[in-house]
């Protein structure tokens, strides 16, 4: 989140057209900060008139859908699936919607759908834990057992038996579907994370949002001489955000560019190219992927490539829980 | 008055208002060493708000106060017990989780700075109670204690704090007679060694015989001074209240052959083997007056609660040769059992709510405030004002909340309201408790009026002379089991107190 | 009833000591005992591991202060339903001060976030007499806005953080081990060698007392720390019995000369800042503030409390019971299969003790029947995995049905206690 | 009479004034232009369509204000209504999707299955409390918890419908969603559950003021003894006003579950419990006075959605929520200490009036 200290005037500020970015709240550690940060990133890129409808309501979609519209909105881009219902019922002859992480095949009349195959970057990075692994056992940390974050587990334990079709991966869910304080809670996510590492584990990935930020620490917390243990980052680059005693541990993160989908969106809008219809951001565009941040990955860059070469191709299904 | 010896407390124009009430308006007090001083006045003639002055937990809006002849301002009870004032409240301010030690001890612990010495704390106060002769369980809860023993724990608290002036505020409302004397004695033992002991009561002889000087107050203001030598009961009940001194008014019809009551092996188990109550039979007829006699503690509340059925009992109760055994509180009220409760406060009244409110409790399964569902309002406050001009019910109308009353006006409210029915059977526990002489006549009479109609009443009363004074026969309990059948008119206190203590009795009676 | 009993009580009270302490020491074996059968039946080694055990107890610790913190102010007569906002403010103190000081004054830090809203219930609660219920709720919604509020203009243009994340907090408070047994000062870990031979019996005990010695935090051992010491204030202490006394009769304190006010401000004040503090230690954990990451433990840490009857000793029992169950739902299925056969074979043999001494089938019916729930559900229901997430509460849900007894809330719990001569 | 008015509407009118007063103080404090948030607030909040959204909105937190009031008429915090109205929430929505009867049997069935769901909910702490003397704080915070998880396991594994990211329920049809109350077009809609709430207000004030049973529960509140020994018995109202407290709970989610989402999914507001309470609160457990505070939170929260647009963080409005919170319990103790104190100053004056009167004729 940002914080704007030139208030008091409405959106004014820059000619242009008016495009809103509708979310929920920053500060997730996952695809709404990511989401905020594409459309600022623009900001500076294009010349239009931002207008940020954000709220942490479940149930005022529509109104902000409505708000975007009554605001002679241009573009309205609305982070998550739940715009899907929204954006489909509203009438919007002024206005291009987009909806960003939706289902892949959502097709809705006019509104261009963004759904990203995260289970492939799952998939990779699974592959990476497998190889990265000396005990063969490593361990999936999940924020809310939803079908979002059951999609990472389903790439993820894919790609680590592709390698080892015998390797343990161990599964926990921080929350049960709709309690969301397992994506904020980093104290249940260093425990869960100790338990697996203890366990034998020593490789856990974490797509548990701000949950994560315990998982990284207890990489670096219970590593030994004995025991090098590893954490992979989810979403944006972790390496890059934690601090530097921790950069050692972070094996790699599965990359989702939502950042990289608002900012395409407004740019293909402004120049007329943004067409209605389903975007599936995946390997073969680079809406999804894995970063190489601190190397540790570099012995095993040509497998890798090969290993995503092949989902590209499509020799590879990797499987998904949406 | 103040013949000789010196005087220990002076005060002079005490006024004290709360909001728009005065509550003592220009009281002048005068204390001597070595005296006991009574100060009596009817119920809310403000006592207890001159003795809460006294001991600094309320400030006067005027007025002055001077200890050993220096004038002193109280800021805090603490200022007053720095000057030996040690204050005994007529509701006792006892914290019931907290042990009688921990409850004497509070705020003046011994030991170290911070810390409490918990071993010296219970010798001292076990030494002092054995010292003062106020024996207690130093160990004990503070809640389950029997009221004696908590008059005792409060009494512990003064001495604690080496008071010279002792305030008794009603101590013996809720004491047995032989409990009375003891306190009596101890006290006598104090001014002896030059402490002053203000002590207010509504029992009369007690004052007389107890006594140096006597000041009465009515409505806030003195209205006159006497030394017991000089005057009787009904003299001072006439300053205090304009009213005569309670009289039974003799039974004109004898008592009827007719069995309102009939209970046959009432018992009430314990926590522990012994139950509460044991083998309880007996018979009360219509018109008729039984009382039940016994040191608290020895299954009166038990008794009462097994009759109105709040108790886990067993054994049989007839009313009016019906088993009511299995009937519940409701049923029984509905057939004409009345109840005035031990505790007012606790379970005869809902003090935050209206008098119209109420004048129905107990009563509101029944017509006329139950219509279908609904709650009669008009009829809840056709009861109310019918129960205030009955029995002379002071300070307020239906709408007026029930804590705003004084007690004795609570109290007569609520014999109005079990009588205002006509019941078959009243089951009364110290009805006058802590009630002004003039509301004690006004009840005596209301009481023995309905017997004279044909009432029947179980009589539950701590005063024996009450229960002399009322009762047509007499029931004493000792360890839950009835002891003694007496009839009321050919006994005195003293057989009965030997009855009661388990000094007579015993086996042949069981 | 007249008697005074000072003698012969002060002569009970040590073998009334020794008694309970038996029983104690046999209910822990009889634990333990079911501990190493449950491992064996439902192949969970985890249940004895140190890292369960570790887990246990880390987890413990916040639920533990906080309750025990809200222990201060509700003996003292306060109602504190504000406890997730007070960490709340704990968390984010902590991250602010932790982002210029390090761990210790973050820990500080925690302590004032704490205080700052104790200081406003205190005033709104004793001095206005508001409605203390609508005080703590609007405490728990004040924080969480204001945290989020105030970290958008604090923490957001600052490297490292957001609108929901502190900088991080470099370094960590020590942690220590016990020498020669758990690898403390550099000394050898025998625990853990035993721990790894697997030798029946020794090695599940290796695991249980190393995972509670090993590498514990300073800031853990502090919070611990606080459950004696609350019970020797309370018991031992003159703030504590005038504090006893103000949530249960605060007249007679008042009456003694005591000061209530001052009291019921020193409770509620030194409560709040035990959930700062609660809050402080959650901020260690993750090395930063992060938004939201107080997920509820206030509210767990009230139930807490009321679960040991406001007692330091019960409140130690509730918390520990939550953190282990806690922890055993982040670990290994088979993990929460044991734990439930433990619960269901302590039921069974709960109930079985009480039909032997007749104490009615009231009491001993609820616990045969959930003990025989818990054993099926442990050997041969599938358990759905969300069940796991579930299980503190749950576990806590089923002592409560079994043990419940009647609950001695402090009797003046809520009354508003007017400054003395309010009425000039 | 306006005296009465006068002092009812005071203590609610201080609120709110001190609430912005607040608010604007942290805004400027902060950097931002308290006037021009509180304007287009105001602006947003008063067009049709808000006023229109906020009485929709404050249609639940009545719901849950009421629930909330229920319980603390008889002395007990219900602080179960979350996990009440989300298990109850479920129950509608099955119950609405799977029943072919036409919308007059299927809506009053849904209502009962939803208060029925949610009373179910509320008897575990109330028995509890009863035969077990364990408080219903505890009980029912951790009933929410064992809610989330419940609804988790039966929405996942059971009644899920559709795939994907979505995890709600079957959809509603039109036989089982709740139609419009007033339709004016555009999105100026009034949903069918007002009367149903302006019936829960009137009931709820005849049963507790009107009736022998809420004269019962209100001596049972005040005075347990006092009860028992008049024959009312305290755990059976204990346990009745516990369930009923949780089936008025069960209500709280059906606003959204059959009028907006059309299912049970992630959509449903999670934050309905303490707003609704806090409402309660605003509204001293009265039912106009709910209905008050329930409008009153519902405005803010409408009107505060417009922030973004002048670049406002959203939080301002949940700052604000929190402020007329506090400022609403101050509020109440002005009006009172103020007419305390001139209660106090007129007797004082009357006193020295009737003491010189006094002096004079003597
Ligand atoms: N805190 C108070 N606020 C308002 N009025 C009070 C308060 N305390 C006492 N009063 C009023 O002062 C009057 C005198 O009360 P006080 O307690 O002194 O009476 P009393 O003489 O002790 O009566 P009793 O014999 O019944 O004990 C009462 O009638 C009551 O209305
Ligand atoms: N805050 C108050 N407002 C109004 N009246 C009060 C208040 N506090 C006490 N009183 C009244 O003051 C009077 C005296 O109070 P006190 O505590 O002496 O009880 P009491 O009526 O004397 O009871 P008892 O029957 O035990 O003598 C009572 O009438 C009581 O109802
Ligand atoms: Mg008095
Ligand atoms: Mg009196």
């Amino acid at each position: 989140g940002g914080k704007t200290a030139d208030t008091g005037s409405a959106s004014a500020a820059s000619d242009g057209p008016t495009i809103a970015l509708l979310y929920g709240t920053t500060g997730d550690f996952s695809f709404m900060d990511s989401a905020y940060k594409g459309f600022t990133e623009a900001q500076q890129e294009e010349s239009f008139a931002p207008l940020e409808l954000s709220s942490p309501n479940t149930d005022d979609y529509q109104d902000r859908v409505d708000l975007a519209l009554s605001q002679n909105a241009a573009l309205a881009i609305g982070i998550g699936f739940q715009w899907q219902q929204p954006m489909s019922e509203t009438a919007h002859p002024d206005t291009a919607f987009v909806q960003v992480d939706a289902d892949t095949g959502t097709v809705i009349d006019d509104v261009t759908t963004i759904s990203f195959a995260a289970e492939q970057s799952s998939y990779l990075v699974g592959v990476a834990a497998a190889l990265a692994s000396t005990s063969q056992h490593v361990g999936f940390v999940g924020g809310v057992d939803q079908p979002s974050i059951q999609n990472f587990y389903t790439g993820f334990e894919a790609g680590a038996k592709s390698v080892d079709p015998s390797i343990v991966v161990d599964k926990t869910y921080l929350a049960p579907l709709g309690d969301f304080t397992g994506f904020s809670d980093p104290t249940k996510g260093k425990e869960a994370a100790a338990s697996m590492y203890a366990g034998g584990a020593d490789v856990v990935y974490a797509a548990a949002g701000g949950s994560g930020q315990g998982v990284y620490e207890e990489a670096a917390a219970s590593s030994t001489d004995a025991k090098k243990n590893w954490a992979i980052g989810v979403d944006a680059d972790v390496y890059q955000t934690v601090s530097d005693t921790i950069k050692p541990f972070i094996l790699t993160s599965a990359i989702k560019n939502v950042d990289v989908a608002v900012k395409t969106s407004i740019a293909e809008f402004l120049d007329g190219s943004l067409e209605p219809g389903e975007v599936r951001y995946d390997l073969s565009n680079d809406g999804v992927g894995y970063s190489t941040s601190g190397g540790f990955l570099d012995a095993y860059a040509d497998q890798l490539a090969a290993i995503e070469k092949d989902i590209v191709d499509g020799k590879i299904t990797v499987p998904t829980a949406l | 008055m103040t013949d000789g010896q010196e005087v220990l407390v002076r005060l002079s124009g005490i006024v004290k208002r709360f909001g728009t009430f005065t509550a003592n308006d220009r009281i002048d007090l005068t204390v001597r060493a070595g005296s006991v001083h009574a100060v009596v006045g009817e119920n809310g003639a403000g006592k207890s708000t001159l003795m809460k002055i006294l001991s600094g937990e309320e400030s006067p809006d005027e007025g002055t106060i001077e200890i050993d002849g220096a004038a002193v301002t109280f800021r805090s009870p603490r200022d007053a017990q720095a000057a030996g004032i040690g204050i005994v409240h007529q509701h006792f301010l006892l914290a019931p989780a907290l042990r009688v030690w921990e409850n004497v001890v509070l705020a003046d612990e011994p030991g170290p700075p911070v810390l409490i010495d918990a071993a010296r704390a219970r010798r001292e106060v076990g030494e002092l109670a054995e010292r003062t002769g106020f024996p207690v369980p130093v160990d004990a809860e503070t809640e389950d204690l029997g009221v004696g023993t908590r008059q005792r724990v409060e009494i512990l608290k003064v001495l604690y704090r080496d008071a010279r002036i002792i305030i008794l505020d009603e101590p013996t409302a809720v004491l047995v007679p032989a409990e009375a004397e003891a306190l009596f004695a101890a006290m006598r033992d104090f001014t002896s060694a030059g402490a002053a002991v203000i002590f207010i009561s509504h029992k009369l002889d007690e004052v007389l015989s107890f006594a140096d000087d006597i000041t009465v107050i009515r409505a806030g203001r003195v209205v006159g001074t006497a030394v017991p030598a000089e005057t009787t009961a009904s003299q001072l009940a006439r300053l205090m209240v304009a009213s005569e001194m309670p009289v039974v008014t003799p039974r004109e019809s004898p008592v009827s052959e007719r069995v309102v009551l009939e209970t046959r092996g009432l018992t009430v188990a314990g926590t522990e083997a012994v139950p509460l109550l044991s083998d309880v039979a007996f018979r009360v007829h219509a018109g008729e007056i039984v009382g039940v006699a016994g040191v608290e503690g020895n299954g009166q509340s038990e008794l009462l609660a097994a009759l109105i059925g709040r108790a886990d009992a067993t054994g049989t109760v007839l009313l009016d040769g019906d088993d009511v055994s299995a009937a519940t509180t409701v049923q029984r009220r509905a057939r004409g059992m009345g109840y005035i409760s031990e505790d007012r406060h606790r379970d005869g009244i809902v003090l935050p709510l209206s008098l119209r409110d109420n004048a129905v409790l107990g009563y509101q399964q029944l017509a006329p405030v139950r219509r279908g569902p609904w709650f009669s309002r008009a009829a809840a406050a056709k009861a109310a004002a019918e129960i205030i001009a009955a029995f002379d019910v002071r300070g307020g109308g239906p709408a007026t909340r029930a804590a705003t009353l004084s007690g004795g006006n609570q109290q007569k409210f609520i014999v109005g309201r079990e009588l205002l029915r006509s019941p078959r059977l009243l089951l009364a526990a110290h009805p006058t408790r802590g009630v002004d002489i003039g509301a004690q006549a006004a009840i005596w009479s209301e009481l023995t009026s309905a017997r004279d109609r044909g009432l029947a009443t179980l009589l539950v009363s701590a005063d024996l002379d009450e229960i002399l004074a009322l009762s047509d026969r007499i029931l004493v309990l000792h360890r839950g089991r009835i002891v003694a059948e007496l009839d009321a008119r050919g006994v005195d206190a003293g057989t009965v107190g030997e009855y009661m203590t388990g000094a007579r009795g015993g086996e042949e009676a069981a | 009833m007249t008697a005074a009993t000072t003698a012969p009580a002060a002569s009970a009270a040590p073998s009334s000591e020794r008694r309970r302490a038996r029983s104690i020491l046999s209910s822990v074996l009889l634990g333990f005992g079911l501990l190493l059968i449950a491992q064996w039946v439902c192949d969970a080694p985890g249940l004895s591991s140190s890292s369960t055990w570790g887990s246990a107890l880390r987890l413990t610790v916040p639920i533990a202060v906080v309750a025990v913190g809200a222990l201060y102010s509700e003996r003292a007569g306060v109602i504190n339903v504000g406890l997730e906002g007070m960490m709340i403010g704990g968390t984010w103190g902590a991250g602010l001060f932790g982002w210029f000081g390090g761990p210790w004054v973050a820990l500080i830090g925690g302590v004032v976030g704490g205080l700052v809203f104790g200081l406003l219930m205190a005033v709104l609660c004793l001095e206005l007499g508001l409605n203390q219920l609508v005080v703590g709720v609007a405490i728990n919604v004040l924080a969480a806005a204001l945290a989020r509020f105030l970290s958008d203009i604090v923490f957001s243009g600052l490297d490292g953080g957001s609108v929901a994340r502190s900088p991080r907090i470099e370094g960590n408070v020590p942690r220590v081990s016990l020498p020669f047994l758990s690898g403390g000062f550099g000394t050898p870990d025998p625990l853990r060698d035993l721990e790894a031979t697997g030798i029946p019996v020794l090695s599940p005990l290796a695991g249980i007392v190393g995972g509670l010695t090993r590498d514990v935090s300073l800031a853990a051992i502090i919070g611990l720390a606080l459950i004696p010491l609350t019970a020797f204030v309370l018991w031992r202490t003159r703030f504590g019995l005038r504090m006893r006394a103000s949530g249960e009769e605060p007249a007679a304190l008042q009456a003694l000369g005591g000061h209530v006010h001052r009291t019921r401000y020193s409770a509620v004040l030194v409560g709040s800042g035990m959930a700062g503090f609660a809050g402080g230690y959650l901020v260690l954990i993750s090395q930063g503030y992060v938004e939201n990451q107080v997920a509820g433990r206030g509210f767990i840490g009230l139930a807490t409390l009321i679960f040991g009857n406001w007692m330091p000793g019960g409140v130690f029992a509730g918390s520990a019971l939550f953190g282990f169950s806690d922890a055993v739902g982040l670990g290994r299925p088979e993990t929460f299969r044991g734990m439930l056969f433990v619960l269901g074979a302590v039921f069974v043999v709960l109930g079985g003790v009480r039909l032997r001494r007749r104490l009615g089938a009231r009491a001993a019916v609820p616990s045969l029947i959930l003990g025989a729930v818990l054993l099926v559900a442990a050997l041969v229901l599938p358990l759905p995995s969300a069940l796991a997430t579930a299980a503190p509460y749950l576990v806590t849900l089923a002592v409560l049905v079994v043990a419940g007894t009647r609950m001695r809330p402090p009797r003046a719990l809520g009354r508003f206690f007017p400054r003395q001569n309010s009425s000039r | 009479m306006i005296a009465r008015i006068l002092r009812t509407a005071a203590g609610p009118v201080i609120a709110i004034v001190l609430a912005l007063v607040v608010t604007a103080l942290f805004l400027t404090v902060s950097g931002y232009s308290a006037a021009s948030a509180f304007e287009v607030m105001w602006t947003y909040g008063t067009t049709p369509e808000s006023l229109a959204s906020t009485v929709n909105n404050a249609i639940p937190l009545y719901f849950a204000g009421i629930a909330a009031a229920f319980s603390l008429r008889m002395g007990l915090f219900n602080i179960g209504v979350d996990g009440q109205y989300r298990v109850a929430a479920l129950v509608g929505a099955v119950v609405a999707a799977s029943l072919p009867f036409p919308l007059w049997v299927t809506l009053p069935l849904t209502l009962l299955a939803s208060a029925a769901a949610g009373a179910a909910w509320a008897l575990v702490p109330a028995l509890l409390k009863v035969y077990r003397g364990v408080n219903e704080v505890i009980t029912s915070i951790l009933m929410n918890a064992i809610a989330t998880t419940v609804v988790a396991v039966l929405l996942a594994d059971v009644f899920r419908s559709g795939g994907g990211q979505n995890t709600g329920s079957a959809p509603i049809g039109e036989n089982g969603s709740m139609p419009a109350l007033i339709d004016l077009g555009g999105r100026v809609q009034i949903s069918g559950f007002l009367p149903l709430a302006v019936l829960l207000g009137i009931g709820f004030f005849l049963l507790h003021e009107r009736t022998v049973w809420g004269y019962t529960v209100t001596v049972a509140n005040l005075s347990p003894d006092a009860a028992e020994s008049a024959g009312i018995s305290v755990r059976r109202r204990i346990v009745t006003s516990l369930l009923a407290s949780g089936a008025i709970a069960g209500l709280v989610g059906l606003p959204h579950v059959l009028g907006t989402a059309h299912r049970l999914d992630g959509t449903l507001p999670t934050d309905l419990m303490f707003t609704g309470l806090a409402a309660a609160l605003l509204g001293r457990s009265h039912p106009i006075g709910t209905a008050l505070g329930a409008l009153v939170l519902a405005f803010v929260e409408r009107s505060a959605q417009v922030l973004g647009i002048v670049k406002l963080p959203t939080e301002v409005g949940t700052l604000f929520l929190a402020v007329v919170l506090l400022s609403s319990a101050l509020g109440y103790w002005v009006v009172e200490n103020g007419e305390r104190r001139l209660a106090l100053m007129a007797a004082i004056r009357r006193t020295r009036a009737g003491r010189a009167k006094e002096a004079s004729t003597r």
